[in-house]
This record gives C-alpha cells, sequence and structure tokens, in this order.
C-alpha cells in the first residue's frame, strides 16, 4: 500500500522529515498560550481527553501518527519517517469500561483495560498504527488483542532485550528497530532515510534537555513548579508535535526562571512504581497537599530515558546503544546494579527522607520490586510508604489517610 | 507458566496403570537425587519451564531445579498456602503471581517441602522466554542467595518462522554461556555430549508428542489436560535423560492397551473438551470431578505445551544443537503472539473435532490469562465453538470459590445439553 | 390434562415458587432466604401451593433452581439459574435473545437462541459488588426502602459519579457524600448509574442483541429499569413477573423433563 | 491542662478528655450515624457532664478518624493510625505492636515506646474483614453482637471462612448453617477468618511483643482468643482500647498545644 508522500504544510521531500508546525488552527492555542499557568491548563485539557485531540488535528491536517503504549519505544524512529509519535497513557478517571473488560480478564492493569476500551470505542481512530513495547505480559498480550479488534491498523510488539550483558544484543536490537522501521514506512508511505532519523535525534535531544531543566529546576525549588505542573508540563511532549513542545518549554523555563515563592515545609519522597500506569491528578495534588515533597519520581520515563543521543555514525546504531545504556532503574527494565544498591543511591542522590511506593495496582513489575527495595530501606532506617492506585477512582480517603499518617509518623516524635 | 503435576497417588478414578505408576517413582527420585545435591560436587541450577537449558546445564554436570514444579507440587500437596503467606509478609502483594509467593516464601522458611529439601542454587539460569515474571523472580533470588545469574534473552514470537536474527542473537547468548560455564566449572564444553543428550530428549519429545496425538481418537483414550498433566513432568523436568524418554515408551503402550481394551478416561465421551488454561493446582481434584460429572473429556490443551510445541513436529535437533535449543526456546506456547495462539487453537479445533471449549484463567498469571477474554469472544464469535471462561488462581486456594465455579460449569455443560437436544434453526446454535 | 408443576428458585435473599399447569401460571410465592434454606423453601413452596389453593400431594413435579438448590431435599430436577432465566425469558418474550438477571448477589448476562437454549453467557466475578445487595445497603445507608430508591434516583439532577461498588464500602461511600452535602437523589443517580455501567459490560461480554429482558429482584427497581433503558438506547422487556424468572423457568424444566418421561 | 480527643469513626464517634497527658476524666461514645457533626457534639456534651468540666475549660481539642477534617471545634487533626499508636501505648506501655480493628478497616502498627508510628499496613479496599462484618454475621445468625463473642468460645471444631468477599461470606455461612454446623463454631470460625487477615497485616509490618489490640473489638472476647491463638502470642486488651484513638489524639493535642506555647511556629506543623 504505497500511500503517496505526506505533504504537510509546506515541507518539500528534501528538507528532513520535521513535521511543520503550521499544520492547523487547532494547535494556535498552544502557541498564543500567554504563559505557564495557561499552558498547563491547556495541557490538562489536552490531555483529560482520551479522544486525542492533537493526533485528530494532526490527521485532519493530513499527517499519520502512531500510538505507543508506555514505557519506552524509540519514538524518534517515528518522526523520523514525518509521522506524529503520541504515548497513550491510558484513558484517565472519566473513562468508562463498558467493552475491554470483556475481553481482560479482572485483575489486570487499569491502564491496559482503558487502552483497549478507547481502541474499541474508535476513540483512537486518528493513529495508523500502535506499538506495544515488551515492558510486562500485558503490554504484550495486548497488542495481539489490537491485531484482532483493529484489524486495519498496524501493530507491533516491540522486544525491548533483558540481557544487557551480551555481545549479541546491540546488533539484535539494530535489527528489531529494522523490523520495526519496516512496518513503519509502509504506514508512513516514504521510506527510511538516516538523516532524517539525525534530525529528529537531535530535535528528541533538545526536548529531553529542557525536560531535564524543568526537573531540575523543581528539584531545586518545588515551591515553584508543583508537581501537577511539572507532570502536566513534561507529559504534554508526549502529545504534542515535539517542535511545539520545545517553544512552550523555553517560555515555560524563562517564565519559571522568575518565580519566587515561599518554600513550604514538608517531608522529601522519592516515588517509586508509576512508570506506565498514571495516577490521576488528584491523587498528585494530594500528595502534596499532605505535607510531601516530591523530589524523584517515574512519570514520564520516555521524554528522559537517556541524555544526547549522538548524530555522527549511524543513528540507527546510536539509537540502539542508547536505549541499552542509559542508567534507567525502574521495575520494567533489568539492571546491572542490585535493587538494594539502586534504591539507595536514589534516596541518597534526591536527599530524600523517605520513599513512597505508588504502585498501580495489578502492575505486577512494579509489585515484585518494592520487596527488594523495601528491604533496603528498613536496613537504613529509612521510612517508606506503599500505597497501590488506580487511574479511576474517585475518593482518595484511604490514601489520603496513609499518606498523612506517613508524614505525621516524621514530624511527630 | 509451568510444568507437571507430581506426586500426588493416584486416586480411584483415576487410570490406575504403569505410566502413573512409573511417573510417581521418577517424581520420587527425582527429589530424592535433589537433597544430596548442591556445592562443587553435584552444583544446582535453578531453572524455568519456559524455553529452559537443561541440556546444556546438564552436559555440565548440573542438577536442575524447577521452582515452578517445585510450587505445583506444594500446591497439589496443600502445601503452597503457608508459603504464600509468608511471602505476603515479606511484601508480596496480593496480586503477584502465585508460583513467585509459592517459592519465595517456601525458600524464605528453609527450602523444606513434602519432598524432601530443595538445595540452594549455586547458579540461576533466567530464561526469559515467555512471561515477564521471570526476570523479577530470578533478580529476587539471585538478591537473596547471592548467586550468580545468567539471563537468557529470548524474543516474543511474533511470525511463524522465526526471525534469523532472533536465532543469531540466541546463538551467541549461548556460546556465552557456555563460556560461562566453562570458567564456573573448570570443565570443558563437550559438543558430543551435548549431542547425546539431545537425542535423548528428542526420543522422549517423539514418545510425548505421540501421546498427545491420541487426542484424536473418538473416543479418546486419554485424558490430555488431567492426565497429561502429570505426564509433563518426566518431558519438563527430566529431559534429556534415558528415564524420560523410556517414560513415554511404557506410556504409549498403556495408550495402545486402553484402545484394544476400551478402557477409557470416562465410561460414555459426551463431550470433547478443549482446555485452554493453567490448572487449579489446590482444588485440581474438585476441578476435574466438575467435568467428569458432565461427561467431558478434554482431548486437547494448551498448558502442556507450556514446554515446548513437539506435538506440532517440533524436535531438538542433535545435528544443530545450539540452532535447535533457540527455536525451541522460540516456540513454547507463552512465548507466542496471540495472533500465533489463536491459529493453534484452531488446527487444534478441528484436528481433535472439539466440541467446546474451557477456559481457565488465573488471577495471578497475566502472561497466560491477559487476553483470554479476547480468546473466548473469537472462539464464540468467529469460529462459533461454545465457550466457558472461569477464573481462580493455580496456586491460591482462597481464589477458587469451588461453588461459583461449579455453578458456571454446570449451567456451561446444561446449556450444550440442552442445546443438543433443542432442535434449534443452525444459524441460532453456536456449534 | 397437564400436570401441576413447582419451579423454585432458591436465592442469596429470597425463595421464589412459582406453580405452573399448562401454559398457565396458577400460583406463586415470594418470601426471604434466612439462615434455615430447607425450611425456608418448604414454607415457599407452601405459600405458592395456598396461592393456588392446592394442596402439596397434587404437585406431581418439583425442579429447583438458585445458590440453595442442592439443598431443596423434595425437588425431583435441579437446573442451574441461567439456563432457567432464559426459558423463563423465553417463555414470556418469545422474542428474548439477551437476559440480564441482577439478583441479590450476582448479575449475568445470558444471550439465548430462538428456542430459549441458551448460547452463552457471563457472570459477575471476582465479588459480588454491584449486585442487588449493594443497593440494599446504601439504601439503608441512606435511611430509605428497597422499593423508594429507583423512583427517587429518576428525580437527579446532577448525578453523581460512583466508581467503587463494593457492597461492603458502599454505607462509607454513601456516608461521605452525604457529608459532603451531596443529595441522596443525585447520590442514587450515580449509584444507579455505575450498576448498569457494570452490567453493560457484562452484557457486552456475550454480545448485545435485542431483545432485551431484564429479570431478577433488581430489575423491579424502575430507576435501573430506565437507566438501563437509557444507555442501551433501546426498549428492555420487564414483566412483573421478572423476579419469578427463575422459578417459572424451574418450572418450565420440570414440564419438559415430565413431558419427555411421558413420552 | 485538659485535652479532648475526638474519635470519628465511620460507625461511631468516641471522646476523651485528658488531664496534663496523664489522667483521662471521661469517655464517651455516640454512634456517628452518617452525621460526624452532631455525633462530636453529642460526645463533648456527655464528656463534659462525666469529667465535671465545661466547654470553656477544655484547652485543645484534636480530632481523629474518618470524619476528622469535617469538625468546626477542632484545634488540630491527625490521622486515626498516628493516633491509635499513641493511645495504645498510653493504655499498654510496653506495646511495640497494635491492631486497630474498626467497622470497616484493619491495621496493623509498629510504633516505638512513644508511641510514634513506624510502620503500618491497612486492609486493601476490599473490607471483607472488620468489624461490620461481624454486625453483619450477628444480625444473619440472629445473636445479639454483645454475645458473639462470648458464644464462640464454647467452639469445638471452628468452621472456617474461606471467601475474600464479606459479601460472599455470608452466602457461605447460610450454607453452613443449613449444613448443621453448631453455632459456636461457626462464630470462632468467623473470628478465626477475621483474625488469619489481620494476621497477614501484622506480618507484614512485622510482630514484636507486646501486642495490643485496640478499636471496637476489643469488646468481643472471641475475638482476642482468635487473634492470640492465631499470631501466637497474648494479646492486650483493655475495654478502653475502644478509645485509643481518642486517647492518642487528645496527648498529640495536648503535645502540640505545649509546643505552641513555648512559641514554635505553627506553621512547622501539621494542620
Ligand atoms: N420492591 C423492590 N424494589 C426494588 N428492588 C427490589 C425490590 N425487591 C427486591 N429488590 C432487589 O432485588 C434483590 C434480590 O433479588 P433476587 O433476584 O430475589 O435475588 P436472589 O435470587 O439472589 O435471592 C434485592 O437485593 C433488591 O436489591
Ligand atoms: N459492645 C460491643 N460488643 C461487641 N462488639 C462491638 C461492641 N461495640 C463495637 N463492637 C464492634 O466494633 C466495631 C466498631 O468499631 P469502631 O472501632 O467503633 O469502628 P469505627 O472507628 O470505624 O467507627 C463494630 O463493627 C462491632 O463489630
Ligand atoms: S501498569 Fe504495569 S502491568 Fe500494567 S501495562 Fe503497565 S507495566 Fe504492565
Ligand atoms: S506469571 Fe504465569 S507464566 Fe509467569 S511465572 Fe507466573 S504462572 Fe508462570
Ligand atoms: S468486599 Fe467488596 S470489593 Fe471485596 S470482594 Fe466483596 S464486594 Fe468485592
Amino acid at each position: 500500500m504505497a500511500a503517496p508522500l505526506l505533504t504537510i504544510g509546506e515541507r518539500t521531500e528534501e528538507e528532513p522529515a520535521a513535521p511543520s508546525l503550521e499544520l492547523s488552527n487547532d494547535l494556535a492555542e498552544f502557541r498564543s498560550a500567554a504563559g505557564v499557568a495557561e499552558m498547563v491548563r491547556l495541557a490538562g485539557e489536552v490531555l483529560g481527553d482520551p479522544t486525542f485531540p492533537v493526533a485528530r488535528a494532526w490527521k485532519r491536517a493530513g499527517g499519520r501518527s502512531v500510538a505507543t503504549f508506555p514505557v519506552y519505544t524509540p519514538q524518534e524512529l517515528i518522526h523520523a519517517l514525518g509521522m506524529l509519535p503520541v504515548t497513550v497513557q491510558g484513558g484517565g478517571e472519566n473513562l468508562e469500561i463498558t467493552h475491554a473488560d470483556a475481553l481482560l480478564g479482572s485483575f489486570l492493569c487499569s491502564i491496559s483495560k482503558s487502552t483497549l476500551e478507547m481502541a474499541l470505542t474508535g476513540r483512537l481512530d486518528a493513529f495508523e498504527g500502535f506499538v506495544f513495547p515488551y515492558i510486562c505480559d500485558v503490554s504484550r498480550n495486548l497488542e495481539g488483542i489490537f491485531a484482532r479488534s483493529l484489524p486495519g491498523k498496524m501493530t507491533h510488539m516491540l522486544h525491548l532485550p533483558q540481557n544487557f550483558g551480551s555481545a549479541a544484543t546491540l546488533p539484535f536490537l539494530i535489527a528489531e528497530y529494522r523490523r520495526l522501521l519496516a512496518k513503519l514506512e509502509r504506514v508512513a508511505g516514504r521510506a527510511y532515510d538516516p538523516e532524517h532519523l539525525r534530525a529528529s535525534l537531535a530535535t528528541f535531544n533538545r526536548q529531553r534537555r529542557l525536560v531535564g531543566e524543568l526537573a531540575d529546576l523543581r528539584r531545586e525549588r518545588p515551591a515553584d513548579l508543583s508537581l501537577v505542573e511539572m507532570y502536566l508540563l513534561t507529559r504534554l511532549g508526549s502529545t504534542l508535535p515535539r517542535e511545539l513542545h520545545i517553544e512552550l518549554l523555553e517560555r515555560a523555563l524563562a517564565e519559571l526562571t522568575a518565580r519566587h515563592r515561599k518554600p513550604r515545609d514538608a517531608l522529601r519522597v522519592v516515588v517509586v512504581g508509576p512508570f506506565c500506569e498514571q495516577p490521576t491528578l488528584d491523587l498528585l495534588s494530594l500528595l502534596e497537599e499532605s505535607g510531601c515533597a516530591v523530589v524523584g519520581e517515574e512519570f514520564q520515563m520516555l521524554s528522559r530515558w537517556y541524555g544526547d543521543v549522538p548524530s555522527e555514525g549511524d543513528p540507527l546504531e546510536n539509537l540502539a546503544r542508547a536505549y541499552l545504556e542509559a542508567p534507567v532503574d525502574i521495575g520494567v527494565r533489568a539492571t546491572p546494579t542490585t535493587k538494594e544498591a539502586g534504591i539507595l543511591a536514589r534516596v541518597e542522590r534526591t536527599g530524600a527522607q523517605g520513599v513512597l511506593f505508588l504502585t498501580a495496582k495489578f502492575c505486577e513489575p512494579a509489585l515484585e520490586d518494592v520487596v527488594l527495595y523495601r528491604r533496603a530501606l528498613e536496613k537504613r532506617n529509612i521510612p517508606y510508604l506503599q500505597m497501590e492506585f488506580e487511574e479511576r477512582s474517585t475518593t482518595y480517603e484511604q490514601a489520603r489517610l496513609q499518606l498523612e499518617t506517613f508524614v505525621e509518623s516524621q514530624l511527630f516524635d | 507458566m509451568t510444568g507437571a503435576a507430581g506426586a500426588a497417588p493416584p486416586r480411584e478414578g483415576d487410570f490406575l496403570d504403569s505410566g502413573r505408576e512409573l511417573q510417581r517413582r521418577l517424581v520420587e527420585e527425582y527429589y530424592r537425587g535433589l537433597a544430596e545435591a548442591g556445592g562443587p560436587q553435584r552444583p544446582v541450577a535453578y531453572m524455568l519451564v519456559g524455553g529452559n537449558l537443561t541440556e546444556i546445564v546438564r552436559s555440565f554436570g548440573y542438577e536442575v531445579v524447577f521452582p515452578e514444579i517445585v510450587a505445583l507440587n506444594c500446591a497439589i500437596k496443600h502445601r503452597s498456602l503457608e508459603n504464600i503467606l509468608h511471602a505476603e509478609a515479606m511484601g508480596y502483594g496480593l496480586d503477584v503471581c502465585g508460583y513467585v509467593k509459592n517459592d519465595l516464601g517456601l525458600q524464605d522458611l528453609g527450602g523444606s517441602t513434602p519432598f524432601g529439601r530443595i538445595p540452594r542454587p549455586d547458579l540461576l539460569v533466567c530464561s526469559f522466554s515467555g512471561c515477564y515474571v521471570y526476570v523479577k523472580w530470578w533478580e529476587a533470588l539471585a538478591e537473596s542467595y547471592g548467586a550468580p545469574m545468567f539471563t537468557y534473552d529470548v524474543p516474543y514470537l511474533r511470525e511463524e518462522v522465526p526471525y534469523k536474527e532472533d536465532i543469531q542473537y540466541m546463538v551467541a547468548q549461548l556460546w556465552e554461556f557456555v563460556h560461562q560455564l566453562e570458567k564456573r566449572t573448570g570443565r570443558a564444553f563437550d559438543m558430543e555430549e551435548l549431542k547425546r543428550v539431545l537425542r535423548e530428549t528428542r526420543r522422549a519429545e517423539e514418545g510425548w508428542a505421540r501421546y498427545l496425538r491420541a487426542g484424536r481418537l473418538r473416543p479418546s483414550p486419554i485424558e490430555a489436560y488431567f492426565e497429561a498433566i502429570f505426564y509433563m513432568f518426566p518431558i519438563n523436568v527430566l529431559r534429556g535423560t534415558a528415564q524420560a524418554a523410556d517414560f513415554y515408551d511404557v506410556v504409549n503402550a498403556e495408550v495402545e492397551r486402553r484402545v484394544r481394551e476400551g478402557n477409557l478416561p470416562l465410561p460414555e465421551e459426551k463431550v470433547r473438551v478443549l482446555v485452554e488454561g493453567v490448572p487449579p493446582y489446590t482444588n485440581y481434584r474438585t476441578f476435574w470431578d466438575f467435568f467428569r460429572k458432565w461427561g467431558a473429556v478434554s482431548v486437547v490443551a494448551t498448558y502442556p505445551k507450556v514446554g515446548g510445541l513437539f506435538d506440532r513436529g517440533f524436535l531438538h535437533d542433535p545435528a544443530r544443537p545450539f540452532e535447535s535449543i533457540a527455536e525451541y526456546s522460540l516456540g513454547a506456547y507463552v512465548n507466542q503472539s496471540w495472533t500465533l495462539r489463536r491459529k493453534l487453537i484452531q488446527e487444534y479445533l478441528r484436528e481433535y473435532s472439539v466440541d467446546a471449549v474451557v477456559i481457565h484463567g488465573i488471577k495471578s498469571c497475566r502472561s497466560f490469562t491477559a487476553g483470554q477474554g479476547d480468546l473466548r469472544d473469537w472462539l464464540i464469535h468467529d469460529q462459533g465453538v461454545p465457550t466457558l471462561y472461569i477464573e481462580s488462581d493455580h496456586q491460591d486456594p482462597r481464589y477458587f470459590a469451588p461453588a461459583q465455579i461449579k455453578n458456571r460449569m454446570d449451567a456451561f455443560f446444561e446449556s450444550l445439553d440442552q442445546r443438543r437436544t433443542t432442535k434449534a434453526p443452525a444459524t441460532e446454535v453456536a456449534a | 390434562m397437564s400436570a401441576l408443576v413447582a419451579g423454585m428458585d432458591i436465592g442469596s435473599t429470597t425463595a421464589k415458587c412459582v406453580l405452573l399447569e399448562g401454559k398457565e401460571i396458577v400460583g406463586k410465592s415470594l418470601s426471604p432466604v434466612g439462615v434455615d434454606i430447607v425450611k425456608d423453601a418448604e414454607v415457599a413452596l407452601e405459600l405458592a401451593l395456598r396461592d393456588a389453593r392446592r394442596e402439596r400431594s397434587e404437585a406431581a413435579f418439583i425442579a429447583g433452581t438458585g445458590y440453595g438448590r442442592y439443598k431443596v431435599y423434595f425437588g425431583q430436577l435441579t437446573v442451574t439459574e441461567i439456563s432457567c432465566h432464559a426459558r423463563g425469558a423465553h417463555f414470556l418474550f418469545p422474542g428474548t435473545r439477551l437476559v440480564l438477571d441482577i439478583g441479590g448477589q450476582d448479575t449475568k448476562a445470558i444471550r439465548v437462541g430462538s428456542s430459549g437454549e441458551v448460547i452463552d453467557f457471563a457472570m459477575n466475578d471476582k465479588c459480588a459488588a454491584g449486585t442487588g445487595r449493594f443497593l440494599e445497603v446504601c439504601a439503608n445507608a441512606l435511611g430509605f426502602d428497597i422499593g423508594e430508591i429507583g423512583p427517587l434516583s429518576l428525580q437527579a439532577r446532577h448525578p453523581l459519579k460512583v466508581t467503587s461498588t463494593c457492597t461492603v464500602f458502599a454505607e462509607s461511600e454513601v456516608t461521605s457524600f452525604v457529608s459532603r452535602g451531596k443529595e441522596p437523589k443525585d447520590i442514587l443517580a450515580g449509584l444507579h448509574a455505575s450498576i448498569v455501567s457494570r452490567s453493560l459490560s457484562l452484557m457486552q461480554r456475550v454480545g448485545i442483541e435485542p431483545e432485551v429482558t431484564f429479570t431478577g429482584g433488581v430489575s423491579r427497581n424502575e430507576g435501573m429499569v430506565l437507566a438501563l433503558r437509557r444507555r442501551l438506547g433501546a426498549p428492555v422487556n420487564v414483566s412483573p413477573l421478572s423476579q419469578f424468572m427463575g422459578a417459572l423457568g424451574a418450572a418450565l424444566a420440570g414440564q419438559a423433563r415430565c413431558e419427555g418421561a411421558a413420552a | 491542662m485538659i485535652t479532648c480527643g475526638l474519635d470519628v469513626g465511620s460507625s461511631s464517634t468516641k471522646g476523651v478528655l485528658l488531664e496534663d497527658g496523664r489522667r483521662i476524666l471521661g469517655t464517651a461514645i455516640e454512634p456517628t450515624r452518617g452525621n460526624p457533626a452532631a455525633a462530636a457534639r453529642r460526645v463533648l456534651e456527655v464528656l463534659g457532664e462525666e469529667g465535671n468540666v465545661l466547654t470553656g475549660d477544655i484547652d485543645y481539642v484534636c480530632t481523629t478518624g474518618f470524619g476528622r477534617s469535617g469538625l468546626p471545634e477542632r484545634d488540630l487533626q491527625v490521622s486515626d493510625i498516628t493516633s491509635s499508636g499513641r493511645g495504645a501505648v498510653f493504655l499498654f506501655p510496653g506495646t511495640r505492636h497494635v491492631v486497630d480493628i474498626g467497622a470497616q478497616s484493619s491495621r496493623a502498627l509498629a510504633v516505638t515506646e512513644t508511641g510514634k508510628v513506624t510502620r503500618f499496613k491497612m486492609n486493601e479496599k476490599c473490607a471483607a474483614g472488620a468489624g461490620r462484618f461481624v454486625e453483619r454475621c450477628s444480625k444473619y445468625l440472629q445473636v445479639p453482637i454483645g454475645a458473639m463473642g462470648p458464644k464462640a468460645l464454647d467452639a469445638e471444631h471452628p468452621r472456617l471462612i474461606s471467601s475474600v468477599c464479606a459479601v460472599l461470606a455470608e452466602t457461605e455461612i447460610i450454607n453452613n448453617v443449613a449444613e448443621g454446623v453448631p453455632l459456636p463454631d461457626m462464630l470462632m470460625g468467623i473470628f478465626l477468618s477475621l483474625a488469619q487477615r489481620s494476621h497477614a497485616l501484622m506480618r507484614y509490618v512485622g510482630i514484636a511483643p507486646e501486642v495490643t489490640l485496640v478499636g471496637g473489638l476489643v469488646h468481643n472476647p472471641g475475638m482476642v482468643r482468635a487473634l492470640s491463638q492465631t499470631i501466637g502470642c497474648p494479646v492486650n486488651v483493655s475495654p478502653q482500647g475502644h478509645y485509643a484513638a481518642a486517647l492518642g489524639s487528645a496527648m498529640l493535642g495536648r503535645a502540640r498545644k505545649l509546643r505552641i506555647e513555648q512559641g514554635v511556629s505553627p506553621s512547622a506543623a501539621v494542620a
């Protein structure tokens, strides 16, 4: 099915595949967003809409987009083919599940159900394809269900290797990326060109750097950027054309650098667990309301998986290498260090006073790590609290009680 | 995923025959042997059933422990709950895989089982084939024992013919593994020995495949789920030994005798069932009874294929040792994409003249279970086969609700019965 | 003359009995189930016989269904409530292709063929969340009778969103809404909507096909019926006999057995 | 100094008047009935009468429990986990582990010698193992709630409940009745099942002697026996254990008040 080349905006074929930002008026609002507050509001709106307004706008303007399931997919490849990569991170608290329950068992995480629900109810129609990385059995199996439910669409299960000690892993991963590329080429209707990938690497490098700056700013001056604000600004980058996100972040950072709010007295905690399914904004606010200052977390890992990916040499190889060598320490990736060393290092690095395990209900990879982490923390007398959450919840009584107790137990003596 | 049922004594209603007796003896001998293993003389390797490297490890003189099998043996003996509760006290959540909790609880309690003590690992071989939990589980063992771990990364099988790059990747890892073992044991790798072991493996696989294919006969002389699960023990645990290969000769002779003498699983085979899913080991007999009551015989099942799809023609090949080991690891049932799993089931339906499908979902096993609802939907709507989906746990007796399961099974078989008697227009009857 | 057949549905909360003669329902009874199931079943049968002005000796055949079916020792046949609801619904509404049965402790969606045979079914698993008992507890917590809450929920103007339908937590959830100043009718509308949404996903599992017949005790709740109709955007059959559907089905199964034996 | 602790629970509201952090001047309990504010007012009235204290004489009010944030009378609120730890240690100074079983929840707490909570775990969303379940059983089995515990002590072969869901457990109990299981065996079975669930929480936290039971279930000797039998060690109980959270919050209120008087900035505290 060799579709004609994309002609978005004024880009000609010769240009590197940076998608044009002039694609539609739908995104104009973002470009004119007056300040951080406005950006956050827009982000909340766009991200809270499970029909993916940005991807729809992109499609209306003649573009193609490919959705990827968390946690990691080399979205640079999608970008390099002139398509819009979007991370589909569940349906949020307002999505009603009536179809997906029938196809998935009862003991599965909410994100798997909401993602399937969106697919079955036409909410993902803006996407031409879906990539599921092998982060866990649920995500892996979801690919097969999508393949049956959406017969016209491209689906792909990306095998992210778990043997980090073998010389054969890099060549394998490059081959694995090539297979993904072959499918993406068909969706994009154009061929892979290393030059385009180089340009995409540069764009993503820039985006990651800015996201990193935002995180640094928050770590140093938590009062100036609330957790929810940071979360929304970062997550916006998983759905907006990356160039537009870069623009927004640049403006946001300029404004934030000038912000100086009064610091609050709070318990500094590292949040471990929500790398895939995302807690509701209410729950994030609750963390701060109950007196926690989040100094480290695992949200939006894709946007900070590695640092700069060099563009000299073979860009595909660089991309694969970057994935393998990234010092990422989360539940869905085997790490060279032990869990014990990992968690202690994280606590030390962030100067945290405690650890909060926020595990998505039924998320097995996260649940299993808790035990090893907790053992390490107990040895060092570092306080921790474990709570489970679901993206769809309306009451937080239990969560509030536990959080308050946790904070109180550190503040009263 | 998993292995094979263990040393439970046969009960009335089982086939009281030579295969079952021999199987019990093999299980006992195996555990007796383990009790003395460990240390530099007879080092112990822990391994997972899916995509395992038994042959290579055995050729270096390791004893092999399969924690999945130990766990299921404990569950059949009603000893899983105490281990699971202990694991929960260690911090493992309610929704963690029952095998993991049963095993890690057991290990933390000192490793003593009704069959003897399980030795500590000298080596942890993690075949990452078919289940993500494998990685997490082995990581936990590695941290608690400080034992070295080798991760054998097996890509997911997404096309019927494996990708060339995947095989290359796995073969390269196997060589690296062999070199590690040479260093660790101080022994040189002996290719001839591996080939010899593989020949035994192949003989066992051929025998096992023959046994399974007997389910095609009508009536079926075998119970392809409840009985086959007992007979999985040799193929999964003793593969590569002459014992395992001989075992299936005995079993197949038995099956022939059954056919001759009309000694069948049930006096009357009323419904030919395909069973998909891991069994509820804690209530194995109860579950089986729910089938027997309705004259339902499982003639084919997917679960006995978790150790490899030998009945579909795959066999280890001593002429291409590493390549065939790699192909084996790729092809185990749960390492196949749902598209391939569906295709396999479709073929089984036809080849084994299946009347109905029973899917048993495991609440704590996402690898096997996530997507079984979709499978059910596909079977009923696209294949027109009556299908029942029920859910409990393979290891945790607290999640087996007999009254509810029985009610569903009764309703299902009752409705099959009813449909056979009411002469409904063909379009309405989904069969 | 056709025989008098009794169908008994011994549920988790109520015992239902229907007496069938030919195609005619000549008597019925509804009584609570307590700790002594055997006695409760006897009582249900007696009540139905009294309703029909018949003697015990006249009942030629007794068929039992419901969770208590194995306890009804005087029954000659036991059938699961799934086939019974299908038969019963088919008898009253021959066009039925999908039955939704919500009782005290479970919810079932049953797809039926043109002769009333069960083609596929699905039941709530995992727990008893979102069933009739849940509504009872909520009604209690708000100080209403079970019969009042349906109509009241229909008056809601700002239905709340309720995610938890755990029966045990229902009470605290309801109280926490009340303490936040929410109106009972809005809370109730939210509760009803959440049960409907749960049922819908169950119905989805077997495939939604008209006609839909709603049975079980909860079908007496007008709020639920209306909410269901709205969500389906289609009519839903409800009969005054809805709660007796299981018992009726059992009686029909009993009748079929009698005839089969006679033939 | 007189401080008042109010524990607004989902089923009952408890109050304690504490003098100088040492002497209990009075206790009171009223059903919450979905109206925390009214219940708290009633409790305050009774407390005043019992302790012979005018409302104006109360120096500080600290609330806790599920309705802690809805009371205008409060000076401070703390979580009921924090406060029941304190209360338990007040009642039994050797306490290092607290089990708190109320109407809808059960928790296990590890505490220091001052009652500070170092670790805790509460039952998950599924409420299958707490006091409300006992109340329901009382209704089904037609045994008054106060009589259940004593009757259970006669059990010879307790019949455990396997269902994790409170609703489905009812069916199981009904089945047991139909099978003719003797009443004491059923009752003890219920308590043992609850005890097992609590035990799981306790093991997660780590059990260290002494263990103290607090919350409404202290009135139930059957539960106490089931618990100590299950965990294999004695359990401290006192009728005042029902007031542990209220008591603890009165203590925390006092500590807070003292700090304010010593001029610690209020922003540093949890309010
Ligand atoms: N008059 C009524 N109005 C509304 N709902 C009712 C009424 N009577 C009973 N119900 C509902 O029906 C449920 C019982 O349904 P039923 O089908 O008899 O249950 P089971 O078969 O499990 O005993 C009750 O829990 C209640 O919610
Ligand atoms: N006098 C009593 N005798 C026996 N049990 C009681 C008594 N009072 C309360 N209970 C039990 O205690 C539970 C209430 O505990 P409580 O700690 O007051 O709950 P909450 O703090 O959640 O309101 C009841 O569900 C009941 O099981
Ligand atoms: S939330 Fe956990 S279990 Fe669910 S898809 Fe994500 S990683 Fe997998
Ligand atoms: S999750 Fe399933 S496949 Fe994986 S170890 Fe557990 S039972 Fe086996
Ligand atoms: S107690 Fe509630 S959540 Fe738990 S199983 Fe029962 S109904 Fe479900």
